[in-house]
């Protein structure tokens, strides 16, 4: 598992490409949004909020579908099945590299989000890293598992997002309603949070249950 | 329990008669099916294998020959069936360590160089000491020049050696080589025999796929013929000759 | 040979075929009588209020329809059966013609009472993202095509889906609420409701019943189709 | 009263159409059946002679 991983790594240094095709298009959807809306709507930690993650969904939803295209090139992905490693150390290894990843774009992304925005910084922004940690991992598990699927049929570039989003749902309002009160210096380790939480845990164990019936032949 | 001890009783009796003194068989497929797409693919498929065995098996294209060596391999599991290598399950892992397989594919990161690739393949099988045996492998396929540079600007004669010192990395005791002789250039060909030569000496068994039989003969000690997922034909003690073997072929594949 | 192979699908489907679809037809015309004859006008809502007996019973389709897939689903990683496999693959789509009544339904009900077609109402939130699901697991089977390894995805997709179920109810839930509760009914009411769910029930089982047996008969054609080419 | 009988009129063409699509289904595939079954008899027929 751990050779998994040491690869994906050493592959994007050598490439760079994940990282910062990740980070020009998180970036450029803020941008969109900012374009799109008034400066007073900015303003509201709400609409900051809901931006980071949509901005992190969307890019991230690339990014992952970008790590296992790499990956099938010279059917690499046969040559890992072959080599004596469980499905789940493989769904594990696939997961941390894109948790590693995103949360290297979003260290980026998001102070810059929020100085674009013209959010205060203050001491309730030390959450933050927990709380976009928390909708990473979510967000990567359930995505390993849904691209993992996507990648091997056809028109995989609109499947991808047909059957994450809906399943996503829930992770999106948590993450969303957690980092808008984290925003407003409000209380945010309440339900919502406890939401997130649960589905972190929840898909990360399925995913690691199910990813050998989706690699296998 | 009975049954099964019978069974190994069984087996090793035939074996002694046949072969040369051994525990278990390599490979043993009993009455494998596999569909795809709902349609079967390979059919009553039963045969085994003893050690330092060098099987080639034969068909024209679509018969199940690639298909029945991704069995082999644990990259496909069987429909109904049992298959097992080693004594236990072809997907077990201790099992998956003892095989190699060479496909059409390289199955190499194209912007790792050969060292990595290798390293990365090495970590995943465990291998012991591998930086010394990478040099090894890299050298017995005469790549140890280009070890730094990147796979992506090989030619492909160059990408087939590498990806024939991936499959070996692991000293597998199993070889499987999907059609060995097709697209490969003179010289990946002749450390390809040399490979085989040396795992045939070292008692390792090795089952490859092909339809030229006259190039692959000298290598084999037994050959299979399949003809639409199933076993049309199956050698004895000895090979038949290159003309016996063509009528054969054509009588089984008509 | 091929003759018994073929035969199975017919003499299968006897007693089911002669006797749901009349089942059906009893049950939704008594199911209509109840709506418009008997049962009295709701106080508050007056007769628009008589769509609940429809809607409410689709939507419990819906879910059935989901739960259905969910366990063919696993039953169908479980064992490989290819019945369960065709089970699922009818059951999702008939969840999505039901999840599809439900969105129809609801609007039709919510502009007279609430004066809006649509609010972002938990349920009916609920109802949208079931249907996107839905969706994504029939187009995955469009897209994909039909083999051993899209099985396996769709059944995989299945089962995730009906897990985050839970979830996503409870976040709509958290989110916002104004979705009319349903609370003490009349006698009247409940007895409609229940003849409602059943003739529900009756269509559905109807239908799932006529879908299963094309795939199943379609899998036959395919296996004559091989037999055929096989022995030629 | 409008609105109840759209939504009533939208179940059952729901449903209708539904069932219109399983039985077009349906037919061609026993179209199907007839053409297979056809071609098996001719098959037999060929080999009897």
């Amino acid at each position: 598992m751990w050779a998994i991983l040491w690869k994906d790594l050493l592959l994007e240094l050598r490439t760079k490409e994940r990282v910062s095709s990740l980070f020009v298009l998180a970036l450029l959807i803020i941008l969109v949004f900012v374009f799109a809306l008034t400066p007073e709507q900015l303003k509201q930690p709400a609409f900051g909020s809901a931006l980071l993650w949509v901005a992190l969904v969307f890019a991230g939803m690339l990014g992952i579908q970008r790590a296992l295209i790499l990956e099938q090139e010279r059917n690499c992905f046969t040559g890992l099945l072959l080599c004596p490693i469980d499905p789940g150390q493989v769904f594990f290894a696939k997961f941390l590299s894109n948790v590693f990843f995103l949360t290297v774009v979003e260290a980026v992304v998001a102070p810059l989000t929020l100085a674009l925005l013209g959010l205060p910084f203050s001491v309730s922004l030390l959450g933050l890293p927990l709380v976009l940690l928390c909708g990473i991992v979510g967000f990567s598990a359930l995505g390993t598992l849904c691209a993992a699927i996507a990648v091997r049929t056809r028109a995989r570039e609109i499947i991808l997002p047909l059957m994450l989003l809906p399943l996503l749902v829930p992770l999106f309002i948590a993450a969303v309603h957690v980092t808008g009160a984290l925003l407003a210096g409000e209380v945010w380790t309440g339900t919502w949070f406890r939401v997130l939480v649960a589905f972190d845990v929840i898909f990360v164990v399925i995913g690691w249950l199910t990813f050998g019936f989706v690699v296998q032949e | 329990m009975t049954q099964q001890t019978q069974r190994t009783q069984q087996a090793q009796q035939t074996q002694e008669t046949q072969q040369t003194k051994m525990n278990t068989w390599v490979v043993e497929a009993h009455n494998l099916h596999k569909t795809f797409a709902w349609t079967p693919v390979l059919s009553d498929i039963s045969f085994r294998i003893a050690s330092a065995e060098v099987v080639g098996i034969f068909g024209p294209n679509g018969a199940g020959k690639t298909t029945l060596l991704r069995l082999l391999a644990a990259l496909l599991t069987p429909t109904s069936g049992r298959l097992t290598l080693f004594g236990s399950a072809s997907s077990e892992l201790a099992v998956r360590r003892k095989v190699g397989f060479l496909g059409h594919e390289s199955y190499l990161y194209p912007d790792l160089t050969p060292e990595e690739n290798l390293t990365f393949y090495g970590k995943a099988y465990r291998v012991p000491d591998l930086k010394g045996r990478i040099a090894q492998q890299l050298e017995h396929v005469g790549l140890q020049d280009w070890r730094t540079m990147p796979v992506r600007y090989f030619s492909r004669g160059m990408e087939q050696r590498l990806s024939l010192a991936r499959a070996l990395l692991h000293a597998p005791d199993l070889f499987l080589l999907d059609e060995p002789d097709t697209g490969l250039d003179p010289r990946a060909v002749s450390i390809l025999h040399a490979s085989l030569a040396e795992a045939k000496e070292q008692a390792k068994t090795v089952m490859l796929t092909s339809h030229d039989f006259e190039r692959t003969r000298e290598l084999c000690t037994r050959a299979l013929i399949l003809h639409r997922g199933r076993i049309a034909w199956q050698s004895e003690a000895t090979l038949p000759s290159p003309q016996e073997f063509v009528e054969l072929y054509t009588a089984c594949t008509r | 040979m091929d003759g018994v192979r073929m035969n199975t699908v017919t003499s299968r489907s006897g007693l089911a075929d002669s006797f749901l679809p009349w089942l059906t037809c009893v049950a939704m015309l008594a199911a209509l009588a109840m709506v418009f004859l008997y049962v009295p006008n709701e106080r508050v809502q007056g007769e628009v209020q008589r769509i609940f007996y429809f809607h409410l019973p689709s939507a419990w389709m819906a879910f059935l329809g989901f739960f259905i897939v969910a366990g063919a689903s696993a039953a169908f990683l479980w064992q490989g059966k290819r019945s369960a496999d065709l089970l699922a693959q009818a059951a999702a789509e008939l969840g999505m013609v039901f999840c599809s009544l439900v969105l129809l339904t609801g609007p039709l009900w919510a502009r007279p009472i609430w004066g809006v077609w649509w609010t972002w109402d938990p349920r009916l939130t609920m109802t949208l993202v079931l249907w996107l699901i839905y969706a994504a697991y029939v187009l995955l089977r469009v897209f994909a095509g039909d083999n051993e390894t899209v099985a396996r995805y769709a059944a995989v997709l299945g089962i995730v889906g009906v897990i985050d179920i839970p979830l996503i109810y409870i976040s709509i839930r958290l989110w916002r609420g104004i979705h009319p509760k349903v609370e003490q009914m009349a006698p009247e009411m409940a007895w409609t409701l229940l003849v409602c769910t059943g003739a529900f029930v009756c269509v559905f089982t109807w239908l799932l019943w006529l879908r299963l047996r094309s795939l199943h008969l379609r899998d036959e054609i395919r296996a004559l189709r091989q037999h055929l080419v096989a022995a030629s | 009263m409008s609105y109840l009988f759209a939504a009533f009129s939208v179940v059952w063409i729901v449903i209708f159409l539904y069932a219109l699509s399983i039985s077009r289904r349906q037919q061609e595939l026993s179209r199907e059946v007839e053409t297979l079954r056809r071609m098996t008899e001719e098959k037999t027929n060929t080999e009897s002679l």
